[in-house]
């Protein structure tokens, strides 16, 4: 009788198509708000895997539900919620804010399911919170910085000014900063990130420059990076205050830039895990064809996420298809033993990449669009700092 | 003969228009007083002063011999006045029997009382029936009383006053906007009330008023020109020139 | 259901579903329904304690919101210290000490802000319940120890003898029977003497003040016990969901509670529950449907408020009543 | 007594010098906007929570327009009457119905109009939001004197904010419609009384309103990007100005939008470094933005709690 009705409302509430040989992936993302620029490259980027991979994963067809978070770490606890209770998803994948993932993981991991972040890396997640079932296909948040810290060292930069958002994955942006960084930090400012984030930085770009330091680093991704980026050449810093970025002049906000003819940031260096010109197959392959397909470079969302499809496939055709015997396609995962676009990496004990970290420098290429092209490897195999204290082995 | 309210040196004035100057007022237990002058006297902002509704700039006021002067208008009810609104002033949501009850509750004690239903306690509900009858509105007692005519809301207010049990009813026009006929009707339960209550009538309706008032006073521009008894005031020179006069 | 009034029994048939369907979830193995409903009954009780002070005191408060949030945090702040160590003196997972924390903190910031707010009226009063809440939000996005603008894991929910919160099923029943006891309470005080000063001053405040009603106060004891009952829906919230943040305090999040008891009737003892049910449900329905669900949400609730005066149960009970 | 751990950083006058002129300019865009919601709010009585809406409308069609024509300035003087065309059209079919209503439903009219607006931005110019390019002069600096060096367009902004306010007490103080504008803020049923077609004032007030609102956020777009929600971030904060103004006043809006851009802006510069003397770095920088951000959430509180009715209400009311 139970079951009847169960099978019944199946039916009729979730009109879900028979069962067939299928392996379902909840991805949450941002797709409202100005954040959505970023969601959109992750789908975009998604869709093409799927397309690349002929729709099916082995044996399985691949159907990919999305979810929106709204840029709200509640809203994304919430769609994590429907993607594991209702649509009873076998992976749970996507994430670009860390305060977001933060806020979900429970969720997902409670209900049993495998997570993998295409982005966001908190070191909470890095570190105590480790979980055997949750896997990263970026970075751990302190490592981008850390490669720039190492690239300010080398330049001889003695003393900076750090401007990032007051959340998760700002703080430790700055703290992977001060772990490499042998200069002094002159000052710091914390802005208000989220839905109603600051945008106007008038006030800390006149403590940064009265400041007297060498340089400016900062973390302003999406949407504020174009804000930010304005600003501070408007303010005159470029000879004054020369800027150190991560996360910010990237593939997001360089068409924006380079339609309002911005052409300050051409040739500014920034620290990445991959660029649009690293050299192998796969990468070849997802830049021409996102570049054909959506007519913009893919930004390093969007290759985090295609990564992902294809680390699931990988894992999915070592296990046969098979998803109750999840040990399997645990162990399939970390072997990570697929074609990643930034080249072969392993998986650490905390299941976060161990991977190369490149400095960029932001180019106009042959058909004048700019983009970003790999000026020299900062970090070579760079373990994020947290996983000595993750249990797992 | 003792005097009830006593009122000394009143003055209020908005933004340098005088409303009350100077006003003395002497109100004696029982006895109905009239207030009369014409428009823009400042009838209404004495009455709003004597009930606490708006603060006066200088004087003083005086209930049964205590200074209410600074005391705020519910504790003012509390003391013993209650006042009739010359535009009617119900709560037009509530029923008939409600409005009058929660006057008689006020009489009642504090009414921080949470749980038990207000129109399931007898006492109160009756003595609102009551009052309802008093005044001839019994069969709307559980009307909407935005149902009601204009000359039933007069009459409502009425209700209001009496439930309340106050010493001192200030009744501000009590027969404005009302036909002939209701004119009449209000006019006879006024007088059924003299010598039971004080009260202190403001009222455009002459007739009325040399019915019904023991004392008259006469306010024009603000301050009392006269105060007597009727006939007094009838042949005062000064009313007649200044009030009376000018018809 | 001989001897009920039309309301009476709608009012009880509603309450029925709103309890049978989502055990039905539960039996059938729909747990996201389950957490549908659990949300939608805590919202409820917030709507209700707004509809208090809204409906039956003309009091519009929007800030209301701030009360989920501080309800939420205290339960996640003595969770957050019984796992982690400092503050011994507040660090607890016991529920009686943590519901206890919410009611008493709610009903306490509503005595000290609402002093200052009552004083103000109209747009005034809207605008200066809305700052209060801004203050909670922020101060809240300030404190670094509870994550800040990231918002606080609930690890452990409330612990009760007997009752398991972790189970969805028995959060359900809990909050649905705080619902009915919130409705209940609410139905009695507005009937109650108290409740007649309180009406009768939203519909005229200076012939209530001469009948000698310190209304200032009645409205203040309103406002306190409100508060104090959005609190302890918040303390649920803070349980359901094990995440809390200041976003749920956001101004937007006030105006939610605002729209669920316009939009069920206000100052009718089902509204707000009603209100509330067809608001997540509603939402819940489009942002499946589209990502840009809000478009049509929107163009919802401008047109409840230019059509359907009254709200749903005004509907409900049709013309005749 | 808390106890300092560092001597007090001497005062920078230079940089306190450019922080006050960033905050005047943060406290005339937020006029800009004020005064539209005082003047929609004082005569028409409409609660506009929509009005930040209009502002992101503005910035959105001055940033398209900018392309198209190529020019800022050009663009900003098309993109002012499309504004309010916008603005008279939500006046006649969300506003006018809800005249006679209470404030609760203004409130939420508006609030729905706004996820409508927002979302209506998104499904038309997509979710990334719109850098508007200046013209070559006004992506510069301005050297002041000594060593204060600011942004061109910031100086542009405060002198178009000056300009407007200056146009604004102009027309409510020496134009007909001003008079009528004042009346209407004090005394509704008068000027009808003076056989005034009070429904096209009220049309005509609240496009006015729209066309400032659109202004600002013109103003804003070459700096912050034109992005969707910009308006929700602002129309509190110009809710607070107004009611700290006194509701209706033009004077009490340009006051309490100067001192609120000064607080916000020396909260955001100065703030931290004073918390530093009584707390570690880290707590400092974490806690001084959420704090500097509630001290206009603590003004209007304290403003109200010893005048009710804001800082210069109108005359009468």
């Amino acid at each position: 009788m139970k079951r009847i009705i169960s099978a019944a409302l199946a039916a009729s509430f979730l009109a879900a198509p028979a069962f067939g040989a299928e392996v379902k992936i909840g991805f949450v993302t941002t797709l409202t708000t100005g954040a959505a620029i970023i969601g959109k490259d992750m789908q975009n980027a998604v869709d093409l895997a799927v397309e690349h991979m002929g729709g099916k994963m082995g044996d399985l067809d691949v159907n990919v539900i999305y979810g929106d978070d709204g840029f709200k770490p509640e809203t994304g606890k919430q769609v994590t919620d429907k993607l594991v209770q209702q649509d009873n998803v076998d992976f749970v994948a996507g994430f670009i804010w860390s305060h977001v993932l933060l806020a979900s993981r429970k969720s997902a991991l409670d209900a049993g399911k495998i997570l993998i972040s295409t982005n966001a890396g908190p070191s909470q997640m890095a570190g105590d919170l480790c979980d055997k079932n949750f896997f990263s296909t970026s970075w751990q948040n302190d490592q981008t910085p850390m490669a720039m810290g190492e690239v300010l060292n080398q330049k001889g930069v003695k003393s900076l000014y750090v401007m990032a958002p007051n959340y998760a994955a700002g703080k430790d942006m700055v703290a992977g900063l001060e772990r490499t960084f042998k200069g002094t930090i002159v000052g710091k400012d914390l802005t208000k990130w989220g839905a109603d984030a600051q945008l106007d930085f008038s006030a800390e770009l006149a403590k940064a420059k009265a400041s007297g330091a060498e340089g400016l680093f900062v973390f302003y991704p999406g949407a504020a990076a174009g804000a930010f980026t304005k600003q501070y050449h408007q303010a005159g810093l470029k000879d004054i205050l020369p800027l150190y970025s991560v996360f910010t002049v990237d593939g997001i906000s360089l068409p924006k830039l380079q339609k309002a003819g911005f052409d300050g940031v051409l040739g500014s260096k920034i620290t990445q895990e991959w660029d649009p010109s690293l050299d192998n197959a796969a990468n070849k392959k997802f830049v021409a064809d996102f570049k054909a397909k959506y007519g913009t470079y893919p930004s390093f969302y969007a290759a985090q996420s295609y990564d992902a499809m294809f680390l699931i496939k990988s894992a999915i055709e070592a296990v046969g298809g098979d998803l109750t015997n999840q040990d399997a396609v645990r162990a399939a995962i970390k072997a990570a033993n697929y074609d990643s676009v930034r080249g072969h990496y392993t998986y650490g004990n905390n299941n976060f990449p161990i991977q190369n970290f490149y400095l960029r420098e932001v180019v106009a290429d042959a058909d004048g669009n700019w983009t970003t092209r790999v000026d020299s490897i900062v970090m070579e195999n760079a373990q994020d700092p947290y996983a000595a204290e993750c249990p797992l082995k | 003969m003792t005097t009830l309210l006593s009122v000394k040196g009143l003055k209020k004035s908005f933004g340098g228009v005088t409303a009350t100057d100077d006003v003395d007022l002497d109100v004696i237990k029982g006895e109905l007083h009239a207030i009369i002058g014409p428009n823009g006297a400042g009838k209404t902002t004495l009455i709003s002063q004597l009930s606490g509704a708006v603060k006066p700039d200088a004087g003083v006021i005086m209930l049964n011999g205590a200074n209410i002067t600074h005391k705020p208008a519910h504790t003012r009810a509390r003391l013993g006045i209650t006042r009739s609104f010359q535009i009617t002033s119900l709560v037009m949501d509530m029923s008939v029997l409600d409005n009058v009850a929660l006057a008689v509750q006020a009489t009642d004690g504090h009414s921080f009382k949470f749980l038990k239903p207000a129109r399931k306690i007898g006492h109160i509900r009756d003595k609102a029936l009551a009052m309802l009858a008093e005044v001839g509105l019994a069969e709307r007692a559980e009307d909407p009383t935005r149902n009601l005519s204009h000359g039933e809301h007069r009459q409502m207010e009425l209700a209001i006053a009496l439930a309340s049990e106050a010493e001192l009813m200030l009744l501000d026009e009590p027969m404005a906007g009302l036909g002939p006929e209701e004119s009449a009707t209000m006019v006879a339960y006024l007088k059924s009330l003299k010598g039971k209550r004080t009260i202190l009538l403001i009222e455009h309706d002459m007739d009325a008023v040399f019915a019904l008032a023991d004392r008259i006073s006469v306010l024009v521009y603000g301050k009392v020109i006269a105060t007597g008894l009727p006939d007094d005031i009838r042949s005062n020179d000064a009313v007649r020139h200044a009030y009376l006069g000018e018809e | 259901m001989i001897g009920f009034s039309r309301s009476a029994r709608i009012n009880i048939g509603v309450m029925a579903i709103l309890a049978i369907l989502p055990v039905f979830f539960w039996w059938t193995g729909q747990t996201f329904y389950l957490s549908l409903a659990t949300r939608l009954v805590i919202l409820a009780i917030a709507a209700v304690s707004l509809n208090l002070i809204l409906g039956y005191g003309g009091l519009i408060s929007f800030g209301h919101a701030a009360y989920i949030g501080i309800g939420a945090y205290a339960v996640g702040i003595p969770a957050h210290h019984a796992l982690y160590g400092g503050m011994d003196f507040i660090a607890s997972n016991n529920g009686f000490f943590q519901i206890a924390l919410a009611v008493v903190a709610a009903a306490v910031f509503a005595l000290i802000t609402g002093a200052i707010c009552l004083r103000t009226k109209g747009v005034y009063f809207i605008m200066i319940t809305m700052a209060f809440a801004q203050m909670v939000y922020y101060f809240f996005v300030s404190i670094e120890e509870y994550g800040g603008d990231d918002g606080l894991v609930i690890d452990t929910r409330s612990e009760f003898p007997l009752v398991n919160l972790d189970q969805p099923i028995v959060l359900f029943l809990v909050s649905y029977v705080v619902l009915v006891l919130a409705m209940w309470l609410v139905n009695a005080i507005v009937n109650s003497r108290f409740g007649m000063v309180l009406q009768s001053a939203k519909g005229n405040n200076d012939r209530t003040v001469t009948l000698g009603y310190n209304t200032y106060l009645y409205r203040l004891t309103a406002y306190v016990i409100s508060g104090a009952m959005c609190g302890l829906a918040g303390a649920l919230l803070g349980n359901f969901a094990t995440f809390i943040s200041p976003e749920m305090m956001d101004w937007s999040r006030s105006g939610e509670l605002m729209f669920m008891v316009i939009l069920g009737g206000t100052a009718t003892a089902l509204g707000p529950v009603l209100g509330a049910a067809v608001f997540v449900v509603v939402a819940q329905f489009l942002s499946e449907l589209t990502i840009y669900w809000h478009l049509p949400f929107g163009l919802m609730l401008i047109a409840v408020v230019l059509f359907a005066r009254g709200g749903l149960s005004g509907i409900l009970r049709g013309k005749g009543s | 007594m808390f106890v300092l751990k560092s001597g007090i950083p001497p005062l920078d006058t230079t940089l306190l010098f450019v922080q006050t002129l960033n905050g005047v300019q943060l406290g005339l865009l937020l006029f800009l906007v004020a005064s539209g919601l005082t003047l929609v709010f004082g005569i028409l009585d409409f609660v506009n929570l929509a009005h930040g809406s209009l502002y992101m409308l503005g910035a959105f069609i001055c940033a398209s327009l900018t392309f198209l024509v190529g020019n800022f300035l050009l663009a900003v003087l098309i993109a002012l009457p499309i504004t309010g065309v916008l603005g008279y059209l939500i006046e006649r079919f969300v506003a006018r119905p809800l005249y006679a209503r209470d404030h609760l439903d203004h409130v939420l009219g508006t609030f729905g109009l706004i996820l409508v607006l927002d979302t209506s931005v998104h499904l038309i110019w997509g979710p990334a939001g719109i850098a508007v390019p200046l013209p070559a002069w006004l992506e510069g600096q301005v050297g002041l004197f000594g060593d204060v060096v600011v942004p061109s367009f910031r100086l542009l902004i405060i002198a178009a904010g000056l300009a407007a306010a200056a146009g604004l007490f102009w027309l409510v103080n020496y134009t007909r419609l001003g008079m009528l504008i004042r009346a209407g803020a004090s005394n509704r049923t008068m000027v009808s009384a003076l056989g005034i077609d009070i429904q096209s004032l009220f049309a005509l007030v609240f496009a006015l309103g729209a066309m400032l609102a659109g202004l600002a956020g013109m103003l804003i777009a070459p700096i912050t990007e034109a992005s969707i929600g910009m308006g929700n971030n602002i129309i509190i904060t110009a809710f607070v100005v107004i009611i700290v103004g006194g509701i209706g006043s033009m004077k009490g809006a340009f006051f309490a939008a100067l001192l609120i851009g000064l607080i916000d802006t020396l909260g955001r510069a100065f703030l931290d470094d004073f918390f530093k003397l009584f707390m570690s770095s880290d707590a400092a920088e974490n806690s001084a933005p959420a704090l500097s951000a509630m001290l206009i959430y603590i003004l209007m509180a304290v403003v109200l709690s010893v005048r009710p009715q804001g800082l210069f209400p109108p005359k009468v009311r």
